[in-house]
């Protein structure tokens, strides 16, 4: 095995890369096709991707989609598609946000019970698919889709002022009401004009760390994979997989719960009917994107992070910012279908090589012995 | 031979019916055929036998047009062909009925049956009519609206067949198809067989049971690692002859030696009771009234044609299912409702009868396999993490002492055959000193040879005090290795039996609900 | 003592076989029975309107594009292919409808909005099956895709089109409609007499014979079309068994590519379809963001249905009725529906003492309580709640009737020709 | 297609930049109206212009690098379009002193350099009310509100107060199409073509959408019925997409974003840049009812009834409720 090792850091390299450059030719091609210089897009987005607060835009970003995608991943982990991840932080956002404005506390136990609070709320929202599918058998993909309109309703209904929001003096939004300073997650900052990364980036990347850490290196990872891997199988093992789907759901819920918190603790500190929407189809592509490992959805958020930032200038400059969604399926499509390409490429070649060895005479059972 | 090529075909010295020559096929990593010649003449019987992963099913899935071989032709009727697809193959009159089954499981018989050949018969009552004319004609009994899902697996394999003759093919290849048959629909099938044959088809039949392939066989065929190895005359063969052809040793008997049963009761079972409720409301039995105990050092065996309730049984000792009543003790503790977890760790070691489903992670590499199961135990773990390592050694250390053939622990144990992922797995429970063993079927599809290394593993365990659960729909194997043997009908222990005096046949015949009771005179149920 | 004499005569191990079936009988008992309660509760509330003409034309209106996309789900995962991109072939189907419809004519635009679906189908079956890549994400994909393509289209062949923008097309010619002249007059009449059931009947008979534009009727025809085609032709068994057992139907000669192919096209042209709908008889205009997410309540309502026709009807069906229940009026309409939740959940309790549920009976009342206390306090749910109501009612239906969902056995699993055991 | 470019083109070389709410150009609506008096300001004032739209579901880091940007650019007044700036224009206004920032619909933040424009809409409504009581003959009226947030709120409560003024015993059915974040609610016609039915089949006989463009879908219902429109934003009478139900649509509440965007930029190139709340009523012909359907001028005694009520409100006899 160990020789081909080479071979396959070369393959691992080589499908993304051959995917992005289809993914430009094709770009360019619709650029093109539409009458439009097919290079200037890029150069605007990579000139505007060098801009320090652009940069940070991306950073900060990237941590909110990796914390969706990580939730939307975990869920993936064990076959289920949490598609709810969108209602899950929309709701734990708002709720955090209105428990996190009406108490004051010292600072780090303030933000660790708005988090916390996230995290309950995000767990509870995602809980109920989890309950529904093992006790009633409703398809989670069902269940996360409706819980997500129900969010919509229940938030909406929630911010009215004459519930627990307020309106603003002179404002026509519905706000949860501002939390108090100690409540802020510090971020670093970045110098005057670029602002700041938020502090809870960081946390994203711990949250990684530890999916990775969880899913590789604990028992109950180990059974986490195995009951995704094969139900049945999880189960003779001794896994109780009605407990796993509900603990699985419930984990995915509450890492959705922490998607809201980057730009509620880092930025806006309330909740308001503009609060970001649609992270969690975001990122459920990420989560695919990255093939649910860790360092891939890191890579796959910063991708996505920067085609939204660096694409959001192109319309002052006449090109219609639509290029950069389009790229964005394109990326999606070939780096997966490269993925792909590249694995049976690498089986044919060792197929041959195995032919090979069988010619110079080699017997099978040689080769089988000596790779022990 | 393939000079003979051109296609005259003359009355009088009718070419053979199947010709392959120098067929070869690479999988990655493996060479599954290698230069293989064999001729099989018409309105024979040709047998194929050889050890797991020889490369019989995938020799004959280059015949039937499901896979292209790297090199060699295939000449049928004196002519040489070349199948694009299996659509090919059955237009040329080739049928196979495949090791696992080809079916839908979701589709009614008919639906299953007249897939791909709507053109023959229509779908409709057109084909009813034509499957109860061959049901009828070959005693199949077929009932075509039955969901396929609700059929058992002898239904299924006349089915299999069904679909074959259905459209008509002349040259049937059945692949394994008695692995899961008692003898009386065994010896049904090759009733059936004779009758093709004399109707002038010609049939290619793969079989691990070597008694079988002597029996029914007009010629066999020997594969060993990919190629031909040898051809033999079942008239002056025996099933030892053509073992030693086959892996080059012995025919292994499953025949227990001496007695090592102890009065230590190991697990102890009492008037258990399980139902399931469909989804229409209506509670069923499953199991009723199960009581049995089994000694330390004792392999108890359980006689039954699949879907009686063995499974159930199986999935309650286990704590897959939770009982309705009864109790399970193990040594001297009840495991009635403990979780599957506890019971592992207590030390039930598990041997599944689908070792796919239950037994291990296809997609995952040997050395997470190794880890399946046994999660919580030594050497796997150390508290609640991981140890990655000591598992990949221990795993290492599998393969080796079990014989596992594999190019290394990091492979997915999808790319074993069946036989040594059947290794793999009994490695794995023998690995952490079970005092109780579960054995589904622990041979079933796998080669001789590694057949008798699981025998004497099982053996051995017994020996230092292991108690075996043994089920198996192979009698022979449960004649030989059980202390005690007990048949199951109908969700309950309907007979009993002493291994050393009953029959395979007697044995079946019980198993078909015709006879109940002690099944022997003596009475020596270590009780 | 063990080896008892006899053998016991207990019912066979073996499942039952007539557990999967509800008779026709049955099932329009149901539906009576279903259609008796609902008119009760009219009766008691006074909400008039849960079955009035207007209402059942609005459910059909609003039912139709979420049906045909749940049917194109239900073709392409009949073969095997999960479609989650069907939102995205929707989008392509309203955006090239309207383009063309627009131009040439609605019907023109019909097929336009088919044909763009299927580009979109097309693509996924390219994905899917021909590079074998999750299906997943593909979908997902392809739904990205469409929302670039067509906002980036939409900047030039609308904008600077007469009423039209770089958000919306001009408006397209409307698809004539048809209402059975003496039938629709006479089911009004009788519908406004508010008689118990007749009424409700007639407002549903009356739904379906008013105003019905053409292209509704094609899309009704549809659902029995799919189910005589994919149950009871060659094709369609060979395209199920793709579906349930790829492997299998391979070794009988079935080119089960061939056969995905054409199930995950007409699965994007059937969403094409339901987008073409949107744009030219919901709307008339193409409309950035129009769909909405009406290719994932499809989705919805496929597996509601039980990955099959009719269920799927009964599906969308309950969506469209619950969304426009609440459209028009919800406040009131609604809120009589609570009562009706009440009330079936007094036949649950009913139903789960006779079960000896004990616990699951006492939750059910106790809900039930709290509902029959919010529908006496109240005479209006808040609007918010009511927006909530299609998901809510979807959710209670699921987790209320027993689930025997069953997808196609290979749905979603790569497959790849000759690699099968 | 092709706008704005970055380098100036007017001589005058002045630059002025909005930044789209949700929707952007080519709403019909609201951010059209802002591009249409940026338009105006390139063409009279010779300015050159930019235009930014957001992402779907942006925060507000990125409405704050819009406005950065835009500013850093040299675009002076940068104006956000949409209370949702609110936060964005607080953060930003402050670093560029110099540039002057609108923001339309928020009174909330302030500074030196803010200019919050805003509108009365629920007077234009209250009078949207007046007329369609004067008008109903079955006593009964419809409102359709895209999506339920305060603003359209607003609109809502004018209207009702106008209705209940002139006659309390007209019924108004009120909807809502959606709720936040949904902003389906604004671009769905076919939810507001069954909304406008379900009010049509409860006998109202004058329905006001104030449902951007899912309006059209009732406007086109309500015309098929036979029965009155009432617009909004807009005077939809002359909007070439509805070219087909002009005759139905009664009259239109405008709001007149276009010159408020105009008059910002004037202000700043004659250097008196506005700041502070600038609110737009019935005094200023902010807001108002169209006159462009002469079926609605020929009722004499509803116009008569409309002008008395605006009267009434720029006397402060009448105080429009801006929640219900
Ligand atoms: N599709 C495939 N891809 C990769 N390897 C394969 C494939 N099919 C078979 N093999 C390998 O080819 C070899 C021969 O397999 P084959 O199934 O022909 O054995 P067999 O003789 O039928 O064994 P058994 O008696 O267990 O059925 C095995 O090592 C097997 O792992
Ligand atoms: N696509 C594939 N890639 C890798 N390995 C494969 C593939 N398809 C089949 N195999 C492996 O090749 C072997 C050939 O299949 P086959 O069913 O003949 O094996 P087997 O030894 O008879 O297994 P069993 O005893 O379980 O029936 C199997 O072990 C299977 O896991
Ligand atoms: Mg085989
Ligand atoms: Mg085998």
């Amino acid at each position: 095995m160990k020789k081909f090792d080479k071979d396959r850091l070369i393959l691992g390299f080589a499908g993304p890369v051959l995917a992005l450059v289809v993914a430009l030719v094709l770009t360019t091609v619709v650029l093109l096709a539409s009458g439009q210089n097919p290079f200037e897009p890029y150069r605007i987005m990579f000139e505007s991707a060098s801009y320090a607060d652009v940069q940070v835009l991306i950073i900060n970003q990237a941590g909110t989609y990796y914390l969706a995608a990580l939730a939307v991943a975990v869920g993936f982990r064990m076959n289920l598609f949490n598609i709810g991840v969108d209602g899950q932080y929309r709701l734990a956002a708002m709720m955090a946000a209105l428990v996190g404005a009406s108490v004051d506390l010292p600072g780090p136990l303030h933000i660790a019970l708005i988090v916390i609070v996230a995290m309950l709320v995000g767990a509870f929202w995602s809980g109920i698919a989890g309950f529904l599918k093992t006790t009633r058998g409703v398809s989670e993909v069902v269940s996360t889709i409706m819980l997500n309109s129900i969010a919509t309703a229940l938030v909406a209904w929630m911010i009215l002022p004459k519930n627990f929001g307020e309106q603003p003096p002179g404002s026509n939004n519905l706000t949860t009401g501002e939390i108090p300073e100690s409540g802020w997650f510090p971020g670093l900052p970045m110098g005057d004009m670029a602002g700041e990364i938020y502090g809870f980036t960081f946390v994203a990347a711990g949250c990684g760390v530890l999916y990775w850490f969880v899913l590789n290196r604990t028992r109950f990872g180990f059974d986490l994979r195995a009951t995704g891997a094969s139900e049945t199988a999880a189960q003779a093992s001794g896994v109780d997989a009605k407990k796993m789907i509900l603990t699985s759901m419930l984990i995915s819920g509450a890492v959705a719960g922490l998607a809201g918190m980057p730009t509620l603790l880092g930025d806006t500190h309330t909740y308001s009917l503009d609060f970001p929407t649609g992270i969690g189809f975001t990122g459920i592509t990420i989560a695919l994107l990255g093939r649910n490992n860790p360092l891939g959805i890191a890579l796959s958020a910063l991708l996505i992070a920067f085609l939204d930032k660096s694409s959001a200038s192109l319309d002052q400059y006449g090109y219609e910012k639509e290029i950069a969604t389009i790229m964005q399926g394109l990326i999606v499509i070939s780096v997966v279908v490269s993925y792909e390409l590249v694995r049976r490429y690498g089986i044919r070649r060792q197929q041959q090589k195995v032919g090979e060895e069988l010619a110079a005479g080699h017997a099978l059972t040689t080769e089988k012995e000596a790779a022990l | 031979m393939s000079g003979q090529g051109e296609c005259v075909i003359n009355a009088s010295s009718s070419p053979p019916a199947v010709e392959l020559h120098g067929i070869t096929k690479r999988f990655p990593g493996v060479v599954a055929n290698h230069d293989i010649d064999i001729t099989i003449g018409k309105g024979t019987v040709h047998a194929l036998v050889g050890e797991n992963g020889a490369g019989k099913s995938t020799l004959m899935k280059i015949l039937y047009g499901m896979q292209k071989p790297d090199e060699g032709t295939i000449a049928i009727d004196g002519e040489q062909v070349s199948f694009a697809n299996p659509g090919d193959a059955i237009e040329r009159g080739i049928g196979m009925v495949h090791q696992h089954f080809m079916l839908a499981d979701n589709f009614t018989v008919l639906e299953n049956v007249v897939l791909g050949g709507e053109k023959l018969y229509g779908i409709g009552s057109g084909a009813r009519k034509k499957i109860m004319e061959i049901s009828d004609a070959y005693g199949l009994g077929i009932r075509p609206d039955a969901l396929v899902e609700d059929l058992g697996v002898a239904d299924r394999q006349r089915v299999e067949i069904l679909k074959v003759l259905y459209r008509g093919a002349r040259i049937l290849i059945l692949d394994e198809p008695t692995a899961v048959l008692v003898p009386q629909e065994v010896d049904a099938l090759f009733a059936n067989l004779r009758e093709l044959k004399a109707e002038g088809l010609t049939v290619i039949f793969i079989s691990h049971k070597l008694g079988e392939v002597l029996s029914v066989a007009d010629e066999i065929t020997v594969i060993r690692r990919g190629t031909t190895v040898g051809t033999a005359d079942p008239a002056n063969t025996t099933t030892k002859q053509l073992a030693e052809l086959m892996v080059g040793s012995e025919l292994p008997s499953p025949e227990t030696r001496e007695s090592t049963v102890t009065d230590v009761p190991m697990l102890r079972v009492q008037g258990l009771e399980l139902t399931v409720t469909d989804p229409d409301g209506t509670v069923r039995d499953v199991l009723a009234g199960i009581d049995f105990t089994i000694h330390q050092g004792e392999v108890l065996g359980i006689a039954g044609v699949e879907g009686n309730g063995q499974t159930e049984l199986i999935e309650a000792l286990m704590g897959m299912r939770d009982p309705d009543a009864g109790v399970i003790t193990l040594g001297s503790d009840d495991i009635s409702h403990a979780p599957t977890r506890k019971r592992r760790e207590s030390g039930i070691g598990y041997i599944p009868e689908d070792r796919h489903r239950h037994g291990v992670l296809l997609n995952a590499p040997l050395w997470e396999n190794r880890i399946l199961g046994h999660v919580t135990e030594k050497p796997n773990s150390r508290g609640w993490l991981l140890d990655n390592k000591a598992a990949r050694t221990d795993t290492e250390r599998i393969v080796r002492e079990y014989d596992v053939r594999t190019p290394g622990i990091d492979v997915t144990a999808a790319s074993l055959s069946g036989g040594n992922q059947q290794k793999l797995i009994v490695g794995r429970e023998m690995s952490h000193a079970p005092k109780f063993l579960i054995a589904a079927h622990p041979t079933r599809g796998v080669d001789v040879g590694a057949q008798a290394q699981i025998w004497d593993q099982i053996r051995e365990a017994r020996r230092e005090g292991l108690a075996v659960l043994l089920i198996s729909a192979d009698l022979d194997e449960l004649i030989g290795l059980s202390d005690t043997l007990r048949v199951m009908y109908r969700g309950r222990l309907v007979a009993d039996a002493d291994p050393a005096t009953i029959t395979p046949e007697e044995l079946g015949s019980a198993m078909t609900g015709a006879a109940a009771g002690h099944l022997e005179g003596s009475e020596d149920e270590a009780r | 003592m063990s080896a008892s004499k006899t053998i016991a005569a207990r019912p066979a191990p073996k499942k039952g076989k007539d557990r999967r079936k509800l008779s026709l009988p049955v099932v329009l008992l149901i539906i009576a029975g279903g259609l008796a309660l609902v008119s009760l509760v009219r009766v008691i509330s006074g909400a008039n309107d849960i079955t009035s003409v207007g209402q059942v034309r609005g459910a059909l209106a609003l039912a139709v594009p979420i049906g045909l996309a749940g049917l194109g789900g239900l073709w392409a995962e009949r073969a095997g292919v999960i479609n989650i991109g069907l939102e995205g072939m929707m989008i392509l189907g309203t955006w090239f409808g309207a383009w063309a419809g627009f131009q040439w004519g609605p019907w023109v635009g019909v097929l336009f909005g088919v044909l763009g679906g299927c580009l979109g189908g097309l693509l996924h079956a390219i994905i899917t099956v021909t590079f074998g890549v999750n299906h997943i994400v593909s979908g997902v994909a392809i739904n990205i895709l469409a929302v670039g393509v067509t906002r980036y289209l939409s900047n030039f062949a609308f904008d600077g089109v007469q009423g039209g923008s770089s958000k919306q097309s001009p408006r397209i010619d409307p698809i004539d409609r048809i209402t059975v002249p003496g039938l629709s007059d006479w089911m009004q009449d009788l519908q406004q007499q508010h008689w118990f059931l007749i009424s409700d009947l007639a407002g549903i008979i009356g739904g379906l014979v008013t105003g019905l534009s053409l292209l509704t009727v094609v899309a009704l025809l549809l659902v029995p079309a799919t189910w005589w085609i994919l149950w009871r032709t060659p094709f369609g068994l060979r395209l199920r068994s793709c579906g349930e057992s790829p492997v299998a139907a391979e070794t009988l000669g079935v080119n089960v590519y061939k056969y995905k192919y054409i199930a995950v096209t007409v699965s994007g042209g059937l969403a094409g379809l339901g987008g073409a709908f949107l744009a030219i008889v919901s709307t008339g205009i193409y409309q950035e963001g129009q769909t909405g997410g009406r290719g994932y309540i499809g989705l919805a309502a496929m597996i509601f249905g039980n990955w099959m026709p009719g269920g799927m009807a009964l599906g969308a069906g309950l969506f469209g009725f619950t969304d426009s229940l609440k459209l028009r009026g919800g406040a009131e309409n609604v809120h009589a529906m609570l009562l009706l939740l009440a009330i079936l959940l007094v036949i649950a309790v009913f139903w789960q003492l006779y079960k000896k549920k004990y616990v699951s009976a006492a939750i059910a009342a106790a809900v039930s309580a709290l509902l029959f206390t919010w529908y006496f306090l109240t005479d209006q749910v808040p609007s918010q709640f009511v927006d909530a109501a299609p998901y809510v009612t979807t959710l209670l239906v699921l987790s209320l009737s027993a689930q025997r969902l069953r997808m196609p056995k290979a749905n979603g699993v790569p497959y790849r020709k000759g690699e099968g055991k | 297609g092709e706008n704005s470019s970055d380098s100036g083109s007017g001589s005058g070389g002045d630059k002025a930049a909005i930044a789209y709410d949700i929707g952007g150009r080519g709403d019909q609506s609201f951010n059209d109206a802002a591009y249409a008096g940026l338009a105006k300001a390139e063409k009279d004032l010779d300015i050159s212009g930019s235009e930014a739209e957001p992402s779907d579901g942006e925060g507000d880091a990125d409405k704050v690098q819009r406005l950065t940007e835009l500013a850093r650019s040299g675009n002076n007044p940068v104006i956000g379009v949409g209370f949702a700036y609110a936060p964005a224009i607080k953060k930003v206004a402050p670093k560029f002193p110099k540039t002057t920032f609108g923001i339309i619909d928020d009174a909330s933040v302030t500074g030196d350099n803010i200019a919050n424009i805003v509108f009365n809409e629920e007077q234009g409504s209250y009078l949207a009310g007046v007329a369609a009581a004067k008008v109903t003959k079955s006593k009964t009226v419809g409102f359709i509100g895209g999506v339920e947030t305060p603003l359209i709120k607003k609109f809502e409560a004018g209207f009702v107060q106008g209705v209940k003024d002139t006659d309390a015993s007209v019924n108004v059915l009120p909807q809502y199409l959606t709720q936040p974040p949904d902003f389906g609610g604004f671009s769905k016609p076919d939810l507001g073509k069954a909304a406008a039915q379900g009010q049509l089949d409860k006998k109202a006989d004058v329905i006001y959408s104030a449902a951007g463009l899912a309006g059209s879908g009732a406007i086109e219902a309500v015309s098929k019925a036979g029965k009155w429109n009432i617009g909004v934003d807009s005077d939809q009478y002359k909007q070439k997409g509805l070219a087909a139900y002009k005759e139905s649509i009664l009259t239109s509440v405008t709001k007149d974003v276009e010159d408020a965007v105009f008059n910002l930029i004037k202000s700043v190139q004659d250097g008196k840049p506005e700041t502070g709340e600038i609110r737009y009523g019935l005094d200023k012909d902010g807001v108002g009812l169209s006159m462009s359907n002469p079926a609605f001028t020929k009722m004499t005694d509803v116009i008569e009834a409309v002008d008395k009520a605006k009267q009434e409100i720029i006397d402060g006899k009448i105080t429009v409720k801006t929640a219900p």
